[in-house]
């Protein structure tokens, strides 16, 4: 299943629009997890797949979550985090970026898709923004197909 | 005394004010006439300089404001009679009925059944809202409100109530009637703001008949994420993007036409701000500016000129007042306009006009200054005449000024001015403060997990997308589950009851509440498990409503996602601990170092609310830079007379401690328990009698630094200031004793003591440096007696001064003057505005034509950054006859330096070059850090800005708070300002220090890091990381949590290579099992 | 006389020496070296033979100075530290003697990092000045490094190379000092290409008198075109080719006889210096004109004696 | 302090390739300290072999585990059972721990998963300075403090080479040029007479190129 879903992407086809990737996101408090709030007050709406997990800030990512995640078989993970400079805890989402990039290098080194793991940054009043990445994570990993750890399941 | 004080308007500096007396221990009530808090805040897409997003930064604080136990929050309430005095005044406030209870959840159902319709003027009518609705999504209070005017529902005539009936809380309230209520306070601070103004009668720009000619308010609506257009920049005619975009500068500010002559302050940098925002929204944009001068007076303002012009090239810069603008067919917009750099009149096409509008005063502040019995200036905006009380004192007692009611200002000054006048109003709310009783944190031993899952409907709002019996049935099965319950609405008062009954009568150990987010109700919940007598710490919430329902519309991907969320949180609920809050104690004492203005005012306020304070200050006397002034602008005050008025109060309190010739040796401690260690070189004692005999026999002769260095003067000295007494120059002192000998009073000891304080709070006040010793040599300065600096002429200038006012040893009978801005700023080493020095130059050039009507008076500018009313200054000087000539940096004015100085300089509005001769130079000097000042920061472990200035712990939010908690920044030190934003700064760092002075004991505790010590290898990678500097390493050589700075990110853990350090309540233990229960566990997928 | 040869006879006559750099190949062709011999006979008193230059293996200097000398040069065997310990070191200078060849240059060496086999292992046993102090009490004392005794001592004429630009560049003449009383009979410069600096270099050099007690013998390096002035100032280690020359390569209608004009006016400033007994002419690769700029210069005949 | 870095996890997962039960051993010391074998990494490593195994479409059975120091017998006697149950041990320790794994498991395949890189401190949060070759000859006194064996790219012990450039060494424009550092410390100092002085060659059988070193305290060795 795994490998026919990569090579549909290689191929450029359409993937399996029946597929539905299942993502964590890890969302600081003060920009990400509020953005997703607003969200819900503005009624925005945006694929059901990611599930959210708070932290304080994304300053508190370890890489050995977002391998977790993907040990356990998700399909992607996010780490969103607030706009590059305007971190509440200074510069937690800059050290949570640069673990995303490491994490992503180890991945790709086991040979799993290092795009199923991906760094955002928002404002807590880009509510669309957030809905958008969302979608935007969410076909991403559409594309590139069920994690080749899942259990298989789709529906 | 009432020991209450009340807030009027709930802008940001009312926020401020508010927050600020409630942290001292005030119960204070902020009366705010709109539905809900936050002022024009809400409406701002993004803050200059930093281009922080705005709604980001308040949000958090109005919850602060929302939550805090001595804030009460009346909205849609007017106050319509005060009587009394300060000390005990008696209001009555007009609560309008809201016809929302406060049961209301927020959900919007009603404002779907309302059927009336009309524009929303949050969005400026860009939008449209129902008559029942929410200001904005993040309003404080979150209730809806019903517009009465526009509701349908009126008495018996029409009976609509769709909105009633769609209100699953029942919180609907067609009965509630406006009610008066009296309240008794003892200060009262004013914060009603100011509003933009209505470009309408300037018929030449069309706005109103134009559509795509928009104000600046608008445009950040346009833009904003949330905005009517979801952040799409659309002109109003076509609703196509624009892709040529000009603002209009100074529409309806510096224009006697329009009746403001003063310059709105503000409006250059919001221009430019939204100038970044359009080319940011689509870089192709061709942005234009046209400006008359930019005013960037403000830390990093300068730079971020320089950026929006030169380096990123966002627009481009025109310089002159446009005269029309016609519509054309096309809906593009023609502006005609003088370029007043090149020359000539021109034309120039647009999609898009912005007018960067002035500021007025709000519509009500006139009717508001006649019930308080306040004075209004020309132009509606409340004043402040007394100069010793800055520009937070009225004209009347116990009521104090925050914010643009007393004239424009960015969000920076109406914070630090609303937190000043907080330490004014609590001040006249004397009595004991009272604080609410801790709360208590149970400890019950929780080691079975038995969780209780409570899921709430919201009304309809989750119920109606998902199936709640479905949910129920799966959460039952979920490990560790003991007990399940659906609510209606989980918040409301029944809620929480059966909540507490079922967490008592079933042994929960752990909740799950499956409902909205713990951003708004995490602390309703916890207060359930509180009363319920378990540890609030075990909650976790599962955001089924705004991550779920609200964003899903499809049912059953809805349900299963509720599913793994309730799933997640049954997952951490299991591995939470109860967590305790303690309390460490807190020294009720302040110290603030340095004795300039600034430090004066705060130690003003320390004293007057009762707390015993220490002023350190380097030199033997107090007063700063001020004290030296021979009148403090707009005011014709002297320097002295305004320090003196200040010292005299303080000298009366037997809590005022003053420390001088003092420097700080070494800081230790933390926020509310600092130690502080100081070398006394007080040699003269107040045994003192002002006899003089030590000056006549001391032998060292060294330069007066009170007379900026032109006069000398012995070791032993005096000047006009306090203390009053004889001083001695530790340094430049040889010990040699002749001043001991013939002191007859046995005043002098010439042994340094060592000094040790401990302190709750510090206030660093250490001012600036007038001038740039080593910039204003390129003008000859020092080399020629004919170059004096401003600060010089003030001495000079001085009746009291070394030459009595007289000006005839440095310049007899002048042809030519010229007074010289930027002297020493906004080139070479010093890139920044140093914000008070165009004033400063207009007001010699003032008095040098004033003393001298025959000599030429000329004022060399690059630009001329005369914000607020001292543009009437810029007028009046020009009236004067004084010639204004504009340079360039990079063609400045060349001076060559001979018994008198020679200036060249390019006229490029007369298109000729200036070559004079000239009898006197003034150079209008800036100011630079202090010196000393970077080790001091260092000592005190604050940072410093790129300018070498303290760095505030936030720009617009924070501006007083230094880096380091407990820590603030009056005056100077933090950036260049004028006395009177001085004097507010300082009394906004005491209301900071006073905060937590105020308290017998903070709590510290929660949510914090702690380390796991058999773990700790002692690597530091914790302690270098924090960024809050709250991990020390202990006697055994192991890191360990200052809990009372640790502010719970998180970084620490993240970085341990030991896993040796945790943040309570999410540990590994606590997020792995989300994503191993969510992936491992959930059974179907998406 | 220390060793007898030819370098050393004309610096101790006091008269001015020529020396010209002959690199050996990257490969096992005799024949190149013997060409280049051809080409610079009878123009120079001696000619380097450089040690693995720039890190770069090329044919062992050893047997590029044998068949040097054979074809009728007398050699300046150059040898670093940066290939050889200090047995390898004291049997090459033995071996060296006892062939014949008499002028030695020792040096530390470029670094391997910047050669072709950068992931070499560096030996750097010596540096320059221990290998000095080695060979002269090995001449003079005829001991070895350990200490032990030899019968025969080796006839070596010591050389040593100093760069007077390098840094920290008040550090440089007492650096050089060190070299001089380690045993240094001559000293050969680093490419001079700013008058100006040399100048200063020897002023300070002449003030500490370290000019009579060795001799000096500043290096002169022929520009081909614009781009080696590039190439030896970005690349080269220790030379700055000043503006003033660029300017001039770069207006050059003909950069090969501009860069022969710029050499030859540099000997000729250089033999204006107090101090300064020769010129070591390094035609990197080049090697056919330093007939030419040794003729321009009026450095011809060469003196026998 | 001993400063590693993990290997590539490409040349890990090369050298584990068929072991399904490895046992991932974390040293809790210097390379704990210098962010590389400490529990932290152990877990991430684990994790990471994990992933490669279910990705194989096999299991990987992954025990974790990190012991206070493994350059001491009777530490890395307590990982005895953890060592019988796995196929191999994967070490996070610097070579010294790795050896003595090694050496105390005669029967197991013991797997390095660092590169043991260098001895010196961190010059600021992550990154480490060599500054020490345990050349067992110190020096330090006479330079002040700045070590030429380790920070000279040639050792050399008579000053500068000709290739110091703006205080730089020849090998690399972001090394400082180590003899540079000296003078200039020296100079402050007023103890420049040091470099003025030729320094004979070193005794480099001392400093390893000899054979393995040991140091013995002789008066605490009893027979």
């Amino acid at each position: 299943m795994a490998a026919e879903a990569v090579a549909a992407v290689k191929k450029g086809t359409e993937a399996d629009a029946s597929f539905q990737p299942r993502i964590v996101a890890f969302c600081c408090n003060f920009c990400a997890y509020a953005a997703a709030d607003l969200a819900g007050s503005m009624r925005l709406n945006y694929p059901p797949n990611a599930r959210v997990i708070r932290l304080p800030c994304s300053g508190k990512i370890e890489i050995l979550y977002l391998l977790r995640a993907i040990e356990d078989g998700a399909d992607g993970v996010m780490v969103m985090g607030c706009l590059d400079g305007d971190c509440h805890f200074l510069n937690g989402n800059y050290r949570a970026k640069k673990r995303v990039a490491a994490a992503k290098k180890l991945l790709e080194e086991v040979g799993i898709e290092p795009e199923r793991v991906e760094m955002y940054n928002l404002s807590s009043a880009m509510a669309s923004k957030f809905a958008e990445m969302i979608a935007d994570m969410t076909e991403k990993v559409r594309r590139l197909g069920p994690s080749p750890l899942g259990t298989g399941v789709a529906k | 005394m009432s020991r209450t004080a009340m807030v009027i308007g709930g802008g940001i500096a009312g926020m401020q004010a508010a927050i600020n007396i409630a942290n001292q221990g005030v119960r204070v009530t902020v009366v705010e006439r709109s539905p809900s808090i936050g002022g024009n805040m809400p409406r701002l897409d993004k803050t200059f300089p930093t281009m922080d997003c705005s709604m980001c930064i308040l949000a958090p604080r109005m919850l602060e404001v929302a939550r805090h136990p001595m804030v009460t929050i009346m909205t849609n309430s007017e106050v319509r009679r005060v009587s009394g005095q300060a000390g005990s005044f008696t209001v009555d406030v007009l609560q309008k009925a809201r016809m929302v209870r406060d049961t209301c959840t927020a959900c919007g159902d009603c404002t779907k059944a309302c059927p009336v319709a009309a524009p929303n003027e949050f969005d400026l009518g860009l939008s449209t809202r129902k008559a029942i609705y929410q200001p904005f999504p993040q309003a404080v209070p979150q209730a809806y409100v019903i517009d009465k005017d526009l509701c349908l529902n009126k008495g018996h005539l029409i009976a609509c109530e769709r909105c009633s009936e769609a209100c699953n809380a029942k919180s609907v309230d067609f009965s509630m009637r406006d009610e008066t209520v009296r309240l008794e306070v003892g200060a009262i601070v004013v914060a009603t703001g100011a509003t933009t103004f209505d470009p309408t009668a300037l018929e030449e720009f069309g706005y109103r008949r134009f559509p795509n000619v928009v104000t600046t308010l608008e445009l950040e609506r346009l833009i904003n994420a949330a905005g009517p257009t979801r952040g799409r920049l659309v002109r109003m005619s076509d609703m196509e993007e624009p892709k040529r975009v000009a603002f209009i500068n100074c529409v309806g500010s510096r224009d006697h036409k329009s009746g403001q002559e003063y310059c709105s302050r503000i409006c250059c940098m919001y221009g430019m701000k939204d100038a970044l925002l359009v080319k940011e929204h689509d870089p192709s944009t061709e942005v234009t500016i046209f400006y008359i001068d930019i005013r960037a007076p403000g830390k990093g303002y300068e730079e971020f000129y320089r950026r929006i012009r030169f380096e990123d090239k966002v627009a481009e810069f025109i310089r002159g007042r446009p005269a029309e603008i016609a519509e054309n067919e096309d809906g593009s917009l023609t502006i005609t306009y003088e370029d007043t750099n090149e020359g000539g009149i021109k034309a120039k096409t647009f999609d898009m006009v912005v007018l960067n509008v002035a500021l007025v005063p709000s519509n009500d502040t006139g009717e508001l200054a006649k019930i308080l019995g306040l004075e209004t200036d020309k132009w509606g905006f409340l004043k402040a005449p007394r100069v010793s009380g800055g520009p937070l004192d009225s004209s009347g007692g116990g009521l104090y000024l925050a914010g643009m009611v007393a004239g424009p200002m960015d969000i920076t000054d109406s914070t630090y001015r609303g937190i000043g006048a907080a330490a004014r109003a609590a001040g006249e709310t004397e009595g004991d403060r009272s604080f609410p009783e801790p709360p208590i944190y149970p400890t019950l031993s929780t080691d079975e997990i038995r969780t209780g899952i409570f899921i709430c409907h919201c009304g309809k709002n989750i119920a109606s997308v998902v199936d709640i019996k479905e949910l129920l049935e799966y959460s039952k099965e979920l490990p560790g589950v003991v007990y399940v319950e659906e609510n209606m609405f989980s918040c409301s008062e029944e809620g929480q009851r059966s909540m507490v009954k079922s967490i008592t009568e079933k042994g929960l150990t752990r909740v799950v509440v499956a409902a909205c987010t713990p951003r708004t109700h995490e602390a309703t919940f916890q207060e359930a498990l509180r009363e319920a007598g378990l540890n609030p710490f075990l909650l976790d919430m599962a955001n089924i409503r705004n991550q779920c329902s609200w964003v899903h519309p499809d049912g059953p991907a809805a349900l299963s996602k509720a599913k793994d969320l309730v799933m997640m949180s049954a997952a951490r609920a299991a591995n939470l601990s109860a967590l305790d809050v303690t309390t460490v104690g807190v020294v009720p004492r302040a110290v603030v170092i340095g004795g300039g203005i600034a430090g004066l005012s705060a130690a003003r306020e320390f004293v007057s609310n009762g707390f015993e304070t220490h002023l350190i200050e380097r030199k033997p006397y107090v007063g700063g830079n001020v004290a030296k002034f021979s009148s403090v602008y707009p005011q014709e005050t002297s320097g002295g007379e305004l320090i003196s008025e200040i010292t005299c109060e303080l000298s009366e309190s037997d809590k005022f401690h003053l420390h001088a010739s003092t420097a700080i040796d070494n800081v230790g401690g933390y926020v509310g328990n600092f130690t502080l260690t100081a070398t006394s070189n007080e040699f003269v004692s107040d045994r003192c009698n002002l006899c003089g005999e030590c000056v006549k026999v001391c032998p060292v002769k060294v330069a007066d630094e009170f007379e900026e260095g032109m006069f000398s003067r012995r070791a032993v000295y005096r000047k006009d200031t306090y203390p009053p007494r004889y001083y001695i120059d530790a340094e430049a002192c040889t010990k040699c004793g002749e001043c001991v000998k013939v002191c007859k009073p046995g005043a002098i000891d010439l042994s340094s003591k060592d000094i040790e304080l401990e302190s709750g709070a510090i206030v660093v006040a250490t001012g600036f440096e007038a001038g740039d010793k080593e910039q204003l040599r390129r003008w000859g300065h020092r080399k020629s007696k004919a170059v004096l600096t401003t600060a010089e002429l003030e001495r000079l200038l001085s009746g009291t001064g070394p030459t009595r006012g007289k000006l005839d040893s440095f310049v007899a009978d002048p042809k030519n003057i010229a007074v010289l801005l930027c002297a020493d700023m906004r080139w070479g080493r010093n890139g920044y505005c140093s914000r008070f020095c165009c004033a400063s130059g207009l007001k010699s050039a003032r008095e040098l034509k004033q003393r001298y009507p025959a000599a030429n008076v000329y004022v060399l500018y690059e630009s001329m950054r005369t914000t607020w009313t001292q543009e009437l200054l810029y007028e009046e000087v020009q009236g004067l006859g004084v010639r204004f000539v504009a340079y360039s940096f990079e063609d400045m004015p060349k001076i060559t330096t001979g018994d008198k100085p020679r200036l060249v300089v390019k006229d490029p509005l007369m298109r000729s070059t200036l070559d004079l001769t000239l009898d006197l130079l003034v150079l209008s000097v800036g100011g630079i850090p202090s010196h000393g000042s970077e080790e001091l920061m260092r000592a005190l472990r604050i940072s410093s800005s790129p300018e070498g200035f303290i760095q505030e712990a936030h720009v617009k939010l924070a501006p007083v708070d230094a880096t380091n908690s407990g820590i603030f920044i009056a005056g100077a030190a933090q950036f260049p300002r004028d006395v009177g934003d001085s004097v507010a700064q300082g009394c906004a760092a005491a209301a900071r220090g006073m905060a937590i002075i105020s308290r017998e004991f903070i709590e510290v505790g929660g949510v914090v890091a702690r380390v796991l010590s058999e773990r700790c290898a002692g690597c530091m990678t914790c302690l270098r990381t924090c960024p809050y500097d709250a991990i020390f390493i202990d006697r055994e050589g192991l890191a360990e949590v200052n809990m009372a700075k640790c502010r719970g990110c998180g970084i620490c853990t993240a970085e341990c290579p030991a896993k040796a350090i945790v943040l309570r309540s999410y540990e590994d233990d606590q997020i792995i099992p989300m994503v191993d229960a969510l992936i491992g566990g959930a059974t179907n997928g998406g | 006389m220390k060793a007898g040869s030819n370098l050393e006879k004309i610096l101790e006559k006091g008269q001015f020496a020529v020396t010209c750099e002959c690199g050996p190949p990257k490969s096992a062709s005799g024949d190149v070296i013997r060409q280049k011999a051809k080409m610079i006979k009878g123009k120079v008193d001696a000619a380097n033979i450089t040690d693995n230059q720039a890190a770069i293996v090329r044919l062992s200097s050893f047997a590029a100075a044998t068949i040097l000398m054979q074809a009728g040069i007398e050699p300046v065997m150059q040898v670093t530290a940066r290939d050889r310990n200090r047995l390898a070191i004291q049997s090459d200078l033995l071996g060296a003697s006892a062939v014949g060849i008499r002028d030695v240059l020792l040096l530390t060496g470029d670094h391997q990092k910047l050669g072709n086999h950068p992931e070499a292992k560096g030996v750097f046993d010596l540096d320059s000045i221990q290998m000095i102090d080695m060979a002269r009490r090995m001449r003079d004392e005829r001991k070895f490094q350990n200490g032990e005794q030899m019968d025969v001592p080796p006839k070596l004429f010591i050389g040593a190379a100093e760069n007077p630009l390098a840094e920290p560049a008040e550090y440089r003449v007492p650096r050089l000092e060190k070299k001089v009383v380690a045993g240094a009979d001559f000293i050969q410069t680093q490419g001079v290409f700013d008058i100006e600096r040399f100048e200063k270099w020897m002023a300070a050099v002449r003030a500490k008198g370290l000019h009579k007690k060795v001799h000096i013998i500043g290096g002169v390096v022929p520009l081909k075109s614009l781009g080696a002035a590039k190439f030896v100032n970005d690349k080269v280690l220790g030379m700055t080719v000043p503006d003033s020359l660029f300017e001039r390569m770069k207006k050059a209608s003909d950069a090969k006889a501009e860069g022969v004009k710029i050499a030859v006016e540099t000997i000729e400033a250089l033999r204006k210096i107090e101090g300064v007994q020769g010129v070591h002419i390094m035609a990197i690769e080049w090697e056919e004109k330093v007939p030419e700029i040794v003729e321009k210069a009026g450095l011809l005949p060469r003196p026998a004696v | 302090m001993i400063v590693g870095e993990r290997k590539s996890v490409t040349e890990i997962l090369e050298m584990t390739k068929g072991y399904d039960r490895i046992f991932v051993a974390g040293c809790g010391t210097c390379v704990t300290v210098c962010l590389a074998g400490g529990e932290k990494e152990v877990s991430v490593l684990s994790s990471l072999l994990k992933i490669n195994g279910k990705k194989q479409g096999h299991e990987v059975k992954v025990v974790e585990g990190t012991i206070e120091r493994q350059c001491e017998r009777e530490w890395v006697g307590e990982m005895k059972d953890k060592v019988r149950d796995a196929e191999a041990v994967l070490s996070m320790a610097c070579g010294i721990g790795v050896q003595l794994v090694a050496e105390m498991y005669p029967e197991k395949p013991v797997l390095p998963a660092l590169n043991t890189t260098l001895m010196g401190f961190p010059t600021q949060h992550a990154i480490w300075l060599e500054n020490c070759r345990a050349c067992g000859d110190c020096i330090l006194h006479l330079t002040g403090g700045i070590c030429p064996v380790t920070r000279c790219a040639k050792q050399l012990m008579n000053g500068p080479c000709g290739g110091s450039q703006n205080g730089k060494c020849e090998v690399d424009s972001q090394t400082d040029c180590a003899w540079a550092l000296i003078y200039y410390k020296l100079k402050a100092m007023d103890r420049l007479d040091w470099m003025s002085k030729i320094q004979p060659p070193k005794r480099w059988d001392i400093a390893g190129h000899s054979g393995p070193r040991k140091t013995v305290k002789e008066e605490e060795v009893v027979p």
